[in-house]
């Protein structure tokens, strides 16, 4: 093949820096879970890259990396109802300090 | 396709297939580029202000060329030097890439579309899932487009717009999947080759919640609220003006034909009829008038639709997607899963018929539970569509 | 396999084109008099008022949730469709449990309420 | 090199800065809606990666539930909440430095230790039919996976039913 497999491994270990990178340094809750859906992005690409290269008869990484794609959704769908729960009441509280403080 | 690229390397000496390949695809795929929208936005907008001008009792567009014709190219001409504004608010890159992420996602999916015997740009194993997901393109363009126009009507339109396509998109999946179950394969040409008896007589909820779907994803009338013109203006693309709306339009149109295409070849039978086939070229052009006739007659529907149907309120509509069509589905599909296992199944015509008897006890029992609903609810209306009394 | 998805290549280069060529032509031709009252945020022509964004319902994002959970379900459900002939009649009970497992997420959603538009 | 593995290998490259490029712009960009997009980017250059690595069915799948479900969903997120878009002061907190060095460091050392495993490459030409192949997936779903596919609608289930309380109750 074209590219070796060292040339996957190593745009993975990127991409997962990468997200890494955003989830610890970012404030934004939202943006944190970007960052997680990169590192998982990161590690469907080790894990497809995986069954072509060394085990391609047996669909074992394709299987897996179905898996981390429900578990991505899962994951996200939580998250983000969480992130909207909280912004919806901290931010009608910050509104009503204002508004206390003001008058 | 592969007979013209055979073709090729007789006609050009020295040209190896796999380039000959090549040149037919670049070609086919510039034609649907550039070709197809124009093309097809001309004759169907037509087709659409002849078929509603006559159902309102009109005569429709009749001014530029002999019986209106070339009304499309006016239009094209207008678009083209109308002035572009760009609100000050909007949100400069995202407003401009949102119009031409529209118009690609509608000419990608035509990719898989076998339009007559052996035309098809590429015959992906993974066809089917891959409209539904090219499809999922033009959500992300509503919302780019109502987020950065910065304006109230826009955004509204947006989250409305995707709202229904998603709630759309579900019960438009689960009818993919009783199509591939029943043929055994996501490749829209086994699809079509599996259709010995169309998939319309075998699964007929399949077809209904499609093309129910399908309407609904086209956001036409009279699932069009997402351009609600008294409740919400133009919705998302409310800022958009010249050729940008233009960029809309042409992939509201591609998305139009691309959707009664796909009904055409998921439970028509696509191009197969008497005599078409990929042995002759009059077998191929046979081939694809029938697909061509069987679309128009989609799209007849949808726009007979158009004109007669007030449009939906957007509870009620999305309502029936979710608390209707996908129930609905998710039955069917389980029946016709139950019906292909039972022991015995060995001919084609028995599984025809055990599908056939599966989707039969689903509109039974769906007819039921809808008198059901109607006798617990005070809805009078719903009463009637039900057929209940008192 | 690759060689499948080539025609979709071409067919993006292609299709990036047409708008493209539509802007950059239309931008040649049409009449650009822009002035802060054309640039300004329309509002049924009445001067706009405050910000655009509101507070948008979260009912529209629990529709969302929904269909991303249907979403995936279909994703696993599309590959046992395909291999269905050669699946046994307990493959069928399996995958009759998972989709009775959706229909509880359905039927959950809808007896919280969280399909009702109010 | 012939031409096809030179177009591959054009691909990867081009693939590499949609997924890379589109990575750095989740991290580092100021709009929130921009790092949506940007991820969408990103998650875009991971399909051409399924491509290239002959799984097109995961490249379908990507393009569906990344890019039509999840980053849709994300979009809404946002959306739906104006007040964490609009901020215009830092979007990074005090120790991103420190987390730039760890990622950095990280990526040094998975580099260079991943470099040095003889991987058992298997031949490369060994592969099923495209069309084979998803149904080996389906058959292996539902033969030795069937616990994991039955969990996995259970765990959604369960997504579904928390979001759906949590969402709810600031909904009304």
């Amino acid at each position: 093949m074209a590219i070796p497999l060292y040339w996957w491994l190593a745009v993975a270990a990127g991409l997962f820096c990468i997200g890494l990178y955003g989830v610890l340094s970012r404030r934004n809750a939202i943006a944190v879970l970007m960052g997680i859906e990169l590192m998982l992005n990161a590690v469907n690409i080790n894990l497809v890259a995986f069954w072509r290269y060394i085990t391609p008869q047996a669909l074992t990484g394709q299987v897996f990396a179905m898996f981390v794609i429900g578990i991505a959704a899962a994951e996200a769908t939580t998250g983000l109802a969480i992130i909207i729960s909280a912004y919806r009441r901290r931010d009608t509280v910050i509104v009503e300090k204002l508004n206390t403080m003001r008058w | 396709m592969d007979a013209i690229a055979a073709w090729l390397t007789t006609v050009i000496p020295g040209l190896g297939l796999p380039l000959a390949h090549l040149i037919v695809q670049v070609v086919y795929s510039a034609a649907l580029a550039f070709g197809a929208p124009v093309g097809i936005v001309v004759a169907y907008t037509y087709m659409e202000r002849k078929v509603i001008a006559r159902v309102q009792d009109r005569i429709g567009p009749n001014r530029a060329g002999p019986l209106g014709v070339l009304q499309g190219f006016a239009d094209a001409v207008k678009m083209l030097t109308k002035e572009d504004i760009t609100p000050a608010k909007a949100d400069r890159l995202v407003y401009n890439l949102a119009p031409a992420l529209a118009s690609v996602a509608a000419i990608l999916v035509f990719a898989v579309l076998p339009v007559a015997p052996g035309v098809i740009g590429t015959d992906l194993h993974v066809g089917i899932i891959y409209v539904v997901a090219v499809g999922s393109l033009g959500e992300l363009a509503s919302l780019m487009a109502g987020w950065s126009s910065d304006n109230k009507f826009a955004l509204v339109g947006a989250f409305r717009t995707v709202a229904q396509l998603v709630t759309y998109e579900v019960p438009m999946v689960i009818a993919v999947i009783m199509v591939v179950l029943a043929a055994g394969s996501m490749q829209l040409g086994q699809i079509v080759a599996a259709q010995d008896v169309p998939f319309l007589v075998t699964l007929p909820v399949a077809f209904f919640i499609f093309l129910a779907a399908s309407m609904a994803e086209i956001g036409r009338s009279p699932f069009d609220l997402v351009e609600a013109e008294s409740e919400i203006v133009a919705g998302f693309h409310t800022e958009y003006s010249g050729m940008k709306f233009a960029l809309f339009f042409i992939g509201e149109y591609m998305h139009l034909f691309a959707g009664a295409g796909f009904i055409a070849t998921l439970f028509l039978g696509g191009w197969r009829g008497p005599g078409a086939g990929d042995g002759s070229i009059l077998a191929v052009i046979l081939g694809w008038a029938y697909f061509a006739v069987k679309t128009t007659v989609i799209i007849f529907v949808m726009m007979w639709a158009r004109a007669t149907l007030p449009r939906l309120r957007i509870d009620h509509l999305l309502d029936f997607g979710w608390k209707f069509m996908t129930p609905v589905g998710l039955a069917a599909l389980v029946a016709v899963a139950v019906a292909l296992k039972i022991p015995g199944l060995g001919s084609p015509l028995l599984r025809w018929v055990a599908m056939l008897a599966a989707n039969g006890a689903v509109i039974a029992v769906s007819l039921v539970a809808i008198a059901w609903a109607a006798r617990r609810s005070g809805s009078a209306s719903l009463r009637g569509v039900a057929g209940v009394k008192g | 396999m690759r060689s499948e998805f080539v025609f979709v290549g071409i067919l993006v280069v292609f299709s990036m084109l047409l708008p493209a060529a539509g802007l950059g032509f239309a931008w040649l031709i049409r009449p650009k008099k822009p002035n802060p009252i054309k640039k300004s945020t329309y509002e049924c022509g009445i001067a706009t008022s405050s910000d655009a964004w509101v507070q948008f319902r979260a009912q529209y994002y629990i529709y969302a949730l929904v269909f991303v959970v249907f979403d995936v379900e279909a994703v696993f459900l599309l590959p046992w469709a395909v291999a269905y002939n050669q699946l046994t009649a307990y493959a069928m009970l399996e995958s009759v449990v998972f989709v009775a497992i959706l229909a509880v997420a359905l039927i959950y959603a809808w007896r919280k309420g969280a399909l009702r538009w109010s | 090199m012939p031409i096809d593995q030179l177009v591959q290998v054009l691909v990867f490259v081009v693939m590499t800065f949609m997924t890379l490029g589109g990575g750095l712009g989740v991290v580092v960009s100021r709009n929130l809606f921009h790092s949506a997009l940007f991820l969408v980017l990103s998650l875009g250059g991971v399909i051409g990666y399924y491509v290239l690595l002959d799984a097109g069915f995961l490249a379908a799948v990507q393009l569906m539930v990344y890019i039509g479900a999840i980053s849709i969903l994300i979009l809404f997120a946002i959306m739906l909440s104006p007040g964490l878009m609009m901020q215009h002061q830092s979007q990074r907190n005090e120790q991103w430095w420190v987390a730039a060095l760890v990622g950095v460091l990280l990526f040094v050392v998975l580099a260079v230790v991943l470099g040095q495993v003889q991987w058992p490459v298997a031949d490369a030409q060994a592969l099923a039919a495209p069309n084979a192949q998803v149904s080996q997936l389906g058959v292996a779903l539902l033969g030795p996976y069937a616990i994991p596919f039955e969990v996995i609608s259970v765990l959604l289930l369960t997504a579904l039913v928390g979001a759906i309380i949590l969402a709810r109750d600031t909904a009304d």
